[in-house]
């Protein structure tokens, strides 16, 4: 049994259902987002191994942006996160449903 | 890098350097807000002339693909496209932007130090919104909503300490994340099916090669499913919609209309880019189902509107009904998309008035509308209660305001594609929505009793009104000279 | 020269100056308001003088391209049908305004409105595009609905809602409707899509599709008109509709309702027409003994007339779907009739409530005695509207019922028994509030009616006995627009046509041979 | 000659139209005038036109004026026959007499020239009614006579008794109008036409027996509606409300005839449909009894003439029912110049009386009121059918035809005596408790005869009465012959002998003669006869039809109509309405419930729909 790229494929598809999985069970926000960011290296780790299997340099190039779109997204989102910590002094999602209906 | 030309990314460059100078001035001018409300306004109504000019070029044919990756020409990988869709979406962007910021220009003024942040993120928010519609590349296009929906993460928590705004921006944030995410694995699956980036990877190789690297054509459709989540969820098409209520009322009242209308813009754009004029071989495959994600928008947008008791929500979940009638359009192909332009494209400007008029009525910052604060309106003033009436009439879809030509030309195209149960759907949902709408104007022209302050509009918000008021009627009365712009504002 | 498009501008350009009125100048917006109703009236009476008379097909007609890739097109047209619904608008809207002089708040949003709705109807009367149609169609609620929300009495805010989403429910399955067909009619042309009405006569249908097309256009025309069970929105319209509302609602608004059944659904869908004409007609006979019948027991006089609307309006959908030729053209005057008749009715009511503010039956009693003038044209009114001979309401309902036995005998006589109901109710309506003593002493000292309102009320009098005593001018026009329908019916479906339900196959009398066989005869005795 | 005729509808009219609109202008006496010189130029345009059929030099013509309703063929056009122009002597003469009547009558109303618009209105209706060349416009002047009737029997509206009574005469004629609109609607899908020329002409070929006892019988509920036959008599009485000289000449003379007249006209479909003739005849007979009965209880001294026109209108219909037409419309003649008479002399007393209608409170009126009481007394001879009075000959020859047609009608004649005799009982009371005796009124009542303008048309009537009958004796038939064009086609009931006839004259002579001396001695008396048995009870209320209409028809129809409007509508229809709208925003709500707020169910539902949109697309793709 070679290690052919539907393995990759298969492992990145695990490693994003783990972070959806992790999105929907964690209640603290930073974890969450952790878990999104799972997600996202998940794509970055398909996007390498396609991309290495068909011999294309777009994929790499892909997942280069990949993380810095990551990046971007934490700066942003652990500010949001400690907004929300200051004024409820809590990052559990589940009391913040202020909004609903 | 062949056909290298300013002129197609001329929208994404005038709006950086816009934002950048916004910030530069911001951190030497400080307070002074004056010095840059200018530049901003300028940098939008460049961009929109940028878009005139895109047009332009592109009716004379010089129109085409640029910064290509590949020598071979039939690959196609290239980065950017002009087309009458880009060029188009660079118009309206810009104008709406423009309308949009007159209309926040109480919340900038408001903000102090911090309102040149409010601006840049507004400029870049809208560089990213049109990146989204420019690119053939499913990377280029996933940059380009991260740009905005970034942007949009912080402009909706801009209100500091507010519970509300906060709470907001980490609805925003997480969900929106989550679905980019899932956008992301789409561009990542159809990749690994097709070998290509680009939205029109699947058609040429194969032509190219008469044969398919397609090994497994379960990967590609799960791949387009899961592109097709992460615009659903920016369009806030329903079941994806959830956050959008919740969004828009948390978020300051003067940013939401933006947030609103720009997505939608962009969302739409990027759907007819990739799936109308990428990916053709599959339309067999997602008409159906774009059919059914629309209905159930329709359904579940009108139903859940017509239980609000906040403006803002109400507006959330009609802007949900407004993607189920857009994506109506969608399900007819290539001919939806002027249909589909017309209406995205007047939608935006009531949607931006609209919440320009909550801003004035409820307070730029604030995070909460009951409708019952409109009511009496009209005695308080009778321009306000007028013109919201008019934006009211022009999102119901009635007649002679411009939400109706754009409503029925969707619901024309699907029955051309033969969707008649979901024009019946549509008209049906329409009549649902008239409640929500008439009640929204039986209030402004009661007589509220509580509060008869008398509401004196700044010149800015008045202006932003106005405009898509005047928007609402012209296109009602005179759609044809917008209609003859759409008929071909199509991808290429 | 267009003259159908300067006869639609023309009110809106009355709304946009009255609308560029300055705020101050108030006492401008009633002169000026009612300046700007007339030059439509003009225009109408301009299309009435030049009409052909005996020319079936469609005149003054307009065509110009709108949307091409959507097939869309500004086509206007009259013929003997819509001809008389113009004219009946272009009047009318004269008289609302004129007898809106009581409104002095937001006068001239009022006023505005009013113009608007004015284009809006016309506009519904004259398109013969079905995309254009709809949108005047459909437009027409909002100033509706503003003016009943606006002006109304109390519970202005739930009949105004009620009469838009009544009424939108239809437009919902109307539009569906003109979309199937558009897009049908574009397949046949082998153009994409298409809503000119001409192009449409041409398409072929599966019988299922005719039927549900039918069905859509019919649900939407049978609210408007209201047909029973979709009446109730229209009590309650009117009760709570400003004097104006009322008289447009009833005058004309209602009759876009009969107006598309005999335009479109008998025309486009002849199968489907003969096919569901029986239960629509027993709808509208329905609607003619319910409508006088919960018309007999109402408290309040301007329920009672919307009720009494509500049968006569079973009257024209009885006389639509007999498919006769005496059928169809009784409804069309009984469309002109009741628009006058009503229109007048409301009017007085409007004018009794400026001076007493109350709707209440039980709150009058001798009127008569008070106000003779105004007792005596309400009287005239409402016997006009129970289709007294001599007026214009017998001749509609009269044609009607002769014209509707040849194919429908049994429903005709049950409809036959709405004129008995008639007279209940007008009368016994008519009994409480004008006749014995004055026992509200809030109507000691009431004035008759003044000058002005007498001279708005005059026009309609005399059309009413005009149209009753020497109805020819109208049937020539009607007839042959209604026998092309009947031409078409016969032509694309099994239907025949009763005997003598074509005005050529009436026994012609020849009184002058008449008159020689008497001779004869007498000459032989002698 | 003919060509003119037109203006006996047009002159009437115009004069109502003047004096509605300028009839307060005008002022007091000369409106009335004006009215009376309208209707009496009518009857002079019509009687030379008349008189040439009576030389035999005229002939039966139809007047073509306009075209009316083209889509169903009916012109405005006037048939002028002999029976046309009898109407129109009757109507005009007799309507002529009666505005002369009002002119003092009517002294000092405050609506007196709104009066006279009202009668010149019901004469131009009645004109249009008689002179019509065909069913529909027949039938516009049977409704607007009945406005007409309406408007005056309510005339004084502020009494709330009268404008309850014209609404009631207005909505009774309409039940009958129903049956004449559903004959009309027979008439013309049979022939196609309304013109009676045609229809006649044609109907022994065009429509089977079947189809005329329909037409026919439909045409009696509307003749019965307007005559005041049973069960549709009840609006007669109550009509009394109106001023005497409209009970007068449109409930006695002229109007309430108008059925008759229009089963004459009919003469040839009632012909072919015999069941439908026997029918009318047995109404009729029932009609004449009923009233009768209900007749001499009665106190009030119109509503013993209304019942009395009521029994009468039972004779004509009798009359035209059993194809005795010419006998028929020779009552309708007689009774028109002495029922005329009565009403008129009737109200002459109850002007004299102060407005008194109450018989028990008058008595010996003779010495006051001479005219009046002679002019009565030649009346009340004559409807009690005395030889040689105009009411004997008539009323002889419509019994001596039902009995002629032997089997079955024998029975009915042998009611019509009765009737006879019961006729002459209450008439006979009704003169007797009026002019003589003692007087019985209060000393504050002065009565006095009345003024010329009153006692001359009592004068002009009072000499028809004698002598009319005389235009029709079996001895010389001259009316028979001047009608016989009118009714061509119709077979003639076989007439009696000489002989015959004198024996069935004599017995009615004899009955009538008992009548009255059964009632001179009753009531001749100072002290009047208790009337207070369970019969004279019942009798003076009617039989009670009014409460049992009340009972069966009229409650249980409001009761039908409150539940549909405040049970069906509100309930039904809208709550329809209303729960569609509760579920949609019900569903709402529910879908409400998913929107937790909760980021995580958000998330979720996300995560969810996505995987299903795989799926879906996975599927249809035909990726598996």
């Amino acid at each position: 049994m070679s290690l052919t790229v539907t393995w990759f494929l298969l492992l990145g598809a695990a490693l994003f259902s783990i972070g959806v999985a992790g999105v929907l069970i964690r209640r603290n926000a930073l974890v969450m987002f952790m878990s999104i960011e799972l997600m996202l290296n998940a794509v970055t780790l398909t996007f390498v191994a396609v991309s290495k299997d068909l011999g294309l340099i777009e994929g790499q190039v892909a997942a280069v942006f990949v993380m810095v779109v990551a990046a971007a997204e934490v700066t942003i989102g652990l500010a949001i996160i400690v907004a929300v910590f200051r004024t409820r002094s809590s990052a559990n999602v589940d009391e913040l449903a202020e909004m609903k209906g | 890098m062949q056909n290298a030309s300013f002129l197609p990314v001329a929208f994404e460059v005038i709006q950086l350097a816009g934002a950048l100078l916004v910030l530069l001035v911001g951190v030497i001018a400080g307070k002074q807000r004056r010095v840059w409300a200018p530049i901003a306004g300028v940098t939008f109504l460049a961009s929109a002339g940028a878009g005139v000019l895109q047009w332009r070029a592109v009716s004379e044919g010089s129109g085409g693909f640029f910064f290509s990756t590949q020598e071979l020409e039939i690959m196609r990988s290239p980065m950017v496209v002009m087309d009458g869709l880009s060029a188009f979406a660079a118009i309206v962007l810009g104008l709406v932007g423009f309308v949009a910021l007159l209309g926040s220009w109480d919340l900038v003024a408001s903000l102090g130090k911090r309102s040149s942040e409010f601006v840049a993120l507004t400029l870049l928010a809208v560089a990213g919104l049109h990146m989204m519609t420019v690119t053939p590349n499913l990377v280029v296009i996933f940059i380009g909503l991260e740009t905005a929906s970034i942007s949009f993460y912080v402009l909706a928590g801009f209100i500091r300490g507010s519970r509300k705004s906060d709470e907001s921006a980490l609805k925003y944030f997480l969900l929106g994340s989550l679905a980019s995410a899932m956008f992301l694995y789409g561009v990542a699956l159809t990749f690994a099916a097709t070998g290509s980036l680009s939205i029109y990877g699947v058609n040429s190789i194969r032509d190219f090669f008469s044969i398919t690297i397609i090994t497994e054509p379960g990967i590609l459709l799960a791949g387009l499913a899961l592109m097709f989540v992460g615009l659903f969820f920016k369009i806030s098409a329903a079941p994806f919609h959830q956050w959008a209520p919740d969004v828009y009322q948390g978020a300051p009242s003067g940013a939401v209309g933006l947030m609103a209308a720009g997505v939608k813009i962009a969302g739409f754009a990027a759907l007819a880019r990739i799936f109308i004029g990428g990916f053709v071989s599959q339309t067999d495959v997602w008409v159906p189902i774009v059919a059914v994600v629309a209905a159930i928008s329709m359904i579940v947008g009108t139903t859940m509107a017509l239980v609000q008791t906040d403006l803002k929500r109400l507006l959330a979940y009609s802007g949900v009904a407004h993607s189920g009638y857009l994506l109506a359009a969608m399900v007819g192909g290539i001919r939806g998309i002027p249909p589909m332009w017309f209406y995205v494209s007047t939608y935006a400007f009531m949607i931006v008035g609209a919440f320009t008029i909550v801003s004035v009525v409820c307070g730029p910052a604030s995070t909460a509308a009951p409708i019952d604060s409109f009511k009496g309106l009209a005695k308080r003033s009778p321009e306000m209660g007028w013109l919201l009436a008019i934006i009211m009439f022009g999102m119901s879809g009635m007649p002679f305001f411009a939400g109706f030509v754009g409503k029925v030309f969707a619901f024309v195209v699907a029955g051309e594609a033969g969707y008649m149960w979901l024009v019946v759907i549509g008209t049906l949902t329409t009549v649902v929505g008239f409640a929500f709408y008439l009640r929204v104007v039986s209030g402004i022209f009661s007589s509220g009793d509580d509060d008869d302050r008398e509401i004196d509009p700044s010149l800015s918000a008045r202006f932003a009104i106005v405009i898509s008021a005047v928007a609402t009627v012209l296109f009602g009365i005179v759609p044809w000279p917008l209609l003859d712009v759409v008929r071909e504002a199509l991808p290429f | 020269m267009p003259v159908l498009s300067i006869l639609i501008v023309l009110p809106l350009v009355g709304a946009i100056v009255v609308g560029l009125l300055p705020r101050h100048r108030t006492e401008l917006v009633y002169p000026i308001a009612l300046a700007m109703s007339i030059p439509p009236l003009a225009a109408a009476l301009h299309i009435l003088w030049y009409f052909n008379a005996g020319d079936a097909s469609f005149q003054f007609g307009e065509h110009i391209v709108l949307v091409e890739s959507f097939g869309i097109s500004w086509t206007l047209a009259v013929d003997g049908i819509s001809l008389f619904m113009v004219v009946l608008t272009a009047l009318l809207f004269p008289i609302s305004i004129a007898a809106s002089h009581s409104i002095t708040d937001r006068a001239k949003t009022y006023m505005v409105l009013m113009l608007i709705l004015e284009t809006g109807v016309l506009g519904v009367f004259l398109s013969l595009d079905l995309f254009v149609f709809f949108a005047f169609f459909e437009i027409v609620l909002i100033p509706m609905y503003l003016l009943i929300s606006m002006w109304g009495s109390e519970n202005r805010a739930y009949a105004s809602l009620k009469f838009v989403l009544f009424t939108a429910v239809g437009s919902a399955f109307l539009l569906a409707s003109i979309v199937a067909l558009g897009v049908l009619t574009g397949e046949q042309l082998g153009t994409l899509v298409n809503f000119d009405f001409r192009n449409m006569l041409s398409v072929e249908f599966s019988s299922t599709t005719e039927l549900a097309l039918f069905v859509g256009f019919a649900i939407a025309f049978a609210i408007k008109i209201p047909l029973f069970p979709f009446h109730t929105w229209l009590p309650d319209a009117h009760t709570e509709a400003p004097t104006a509302g009322s008289v447009i609602l009833a005058g004309v608004l209602l009759k876009m309702g009969t107006y598309g059944f005999l335009r479109f659904n008998l025309t486009l869908f002849p199968q489907a027409a003969v096919d569901l004409a029986i239960p629509l007609a027993i709808l509208g006979v329905i609607g003619i003994v319910y409508g006088a019948a919960v018309a007999i027991v109402q408290p309040d006089i301007k329920r009672l007339i919307a009720y009494s609307s509500v049968s006569h309006m079973g009257f024209i959908v009885l006389g639509t779907f007999a498919l006769t030729t005496q059928g169809l053209s009784g409804s069309v005057v009984l469309m002109i009739s009741h628009g006058l008749t009503t229109g007048a009715l409301f009017l007085l009511i409007g004018m009794v409530y400026e001076r007493t503010h109350t709707r209440k039956i039980a709150d009058y009693g001798g009127l008569a005695k008070v106000m003779p003038v105004y007792a005596g044209i309400f009287l005239f009114s409402a016997f006009a509207s129970a289709g007294l001979p001599g007026l214009s309401g017998f001749i509609g309902e009269f044609t009607i019922l002769i014209g509707a036995y040849l194919s429908l005998p049994v429903l005709t006589i049950i409809a036959g028994s709405g004129v008995i109901l008639a007279a209940i109710y007008l009368l016994w309506a008519y009994e409480r509030v004008f006749t014995g003593p004055v026992t509200n002493s809030k109507l000691e000292g009431l004035k008759d009616l003044g000058f002005r309102e007498v001279a708005i009320l005059a026009p309609l009098i005399v059309l009413i006995i005009g149209i009753g005593v020497y109805p020819k001018p109208v049937f020539d026009r009607v007839e042959p627009s209604v026998e092309i329908i009947l031409d078409r019916i016969e032509a694309e479906t099994e239907f025949e046509v009763p005997e003598f339900a074509r005005v050529s196959d009436l026994v012609d009398i020849d009184y002058e041979a008449e008159r020689e066989v008497s001779d004869h005869d007498d000459g032989e005795e002698g | 000659m003919t060509d003119l005729l037109w203006l006996v509808v047009a002159l009437p009219l115009l004069g109502a139209v003047i004096n509605l609109l300028f009839g307060k202008r005008i002022g007091e006496p000369i409106s009335g005038w004006l009215a009376f010189g309208f209707v009496a130029i009518s009857w002079a345009i019509a009687v030379p036109a008349t008189l040439s059929f009576v030389t035999g030099s005229g002939h039966t013509e139809t007047i073509y004026l306009f075209s009316w309703i083209p889509a169903i063929g009916v012109d405005a056009a006037i048939l002028w026959d002999p029976l046309s122009a009898l109407m129109t002597m009757i109507v005009t003469g007799i309507g002529s007499l009666i505005h002369l009547y009002s002119i003092g009558y009517m002294r000092g109303d405050e609506r007196y020239p709104r009066f006279f618009a009202f009668m010149n209105l019901f004469i131009a209706s009645m004109m249009i009614l008689v002179l019509a060349a065909n069913y529909a416009v027949m039938f516009v002047g049977w409704e607007l006579v009945g406005l007409s009737s309406y408007l005056l029997i309510s005339f004084w509206f502020t009494k709330p008794s009268a404008a309850a009574a014209g609404k009631k005469a207005f909505i009774v004629n309409r039940i009958g109008d129903w049956g004449f609109i559903v004959a009309l609607m027979i008439i013309f899908i049979s022939f196609g036409t309304f013109d009676f020329h045609t229809v006649f002409a044609s109907a022994p070929t065009a429509i089977t027996v079947g189809t005329a006892t329909a037409i026919t019988l439909l045409l009696f509920v509307g003749a019965a509606g307007k005559s005041a036959q049973l069960p549709l008599h009840i609006w007669l009485p109550d009509a009394m409300e109106g001023p005497t000289p409209v009970s007068a000449l449109i409930h006695a003379a002229t109007m309430v005839t108008a059925g008759v007249f229009m089963i004459a006209r009919s003469a040839v479909l009632f012909e072919m449909a015999p069941v439908a003739g026997a029918i009318v005849a047995v109404v009729g007979t029932a009609t004449a009894l009923l009233a009768a009965l209900i007749a001499i209880s009665q106190t009030d001294i119109k509503k013993v003439l209304a019942y009395s026109t009521i029994s009468q209108l039972g004779y004509m219909v009798l009359g035209v029912g059993v194809g005795a037409y010419t006998a028929g419309i020779f009552h309708l003649t007689t009774h028109a110049f002495f029922k005329a008479l009565l009403f008129l002399g009737a109200g002459s007393v109850i002007h004299a009386m102060a407005d008194e209608q109450d018989m028990r409170k008058m008595g010996g009126l003779r010495k006051n009121m001479p005219i009046t009481f002679i002019t009565m007394g030649a009346a009340w001879l004559a409807i009690s059918g005395i030889f040689p009075f105009s009411g004997f000959w008539s009323k002889d020859e419509i019994l001596a035809a039902t009995f002629a047609k032997g089997g079955g009608f024998i029975l009915l004649w042998g009611v019509g005596l009765l009737v006879a005799l019961l006729t002459a009982f209450y008439m006979t009371r009704l003169f007797v408790m009026t002019f003589l005796g003692k007087p019985r009124w209060s000393g504050d009542v002065q009565p006095h005869e009345s003024p010329a303008t009153m006692t001359i048309p009592l004068v002009v009537l009072g000499f028809f009465t004698v002598s009319v009958g005389l235009i029709n004796t079996p001895v010389r038939l001259a009316f028979e012959h001047f009608l016989e064009s009118s009714f061509e086609g119709v077979a003639h009931i076989e007439a009696l002998t000489f002989g015959s006839f004198s024996i069935l004259a004599t017995v009615a002579l004899v009955v009538a003669v008992v009548g009255i001396a059964w009632a001179w001695p009753k009531y001749n008396t100072d002290e009047l006869p208790a009337e207070d048995g369970k019969f004279w009870q019942r009798s003076l209320l009617a039989f009670g039809v009014d409460e049992i209409y009340g009972r069966t028809i009229v409650a249980p129809g409001k009761k039908a109509s409150e539940w549909a409007a405040d049970s069906m509508d509100p309930k039904v229809i809208d709550g329809a309405a209303h729960g569609i709208g509760r579920g949609i925003s019900g569903f709402g709500s529910v879908l409400g419930k998913m929107q937790t707020g909760q980021v995580r169910g958000y998330a979720g539902v996300l995560a969810v729909a996505g995987a299903i949109l795989i799926i879906v697309f996975v599927v249809v793709g035909g990726g598996f």
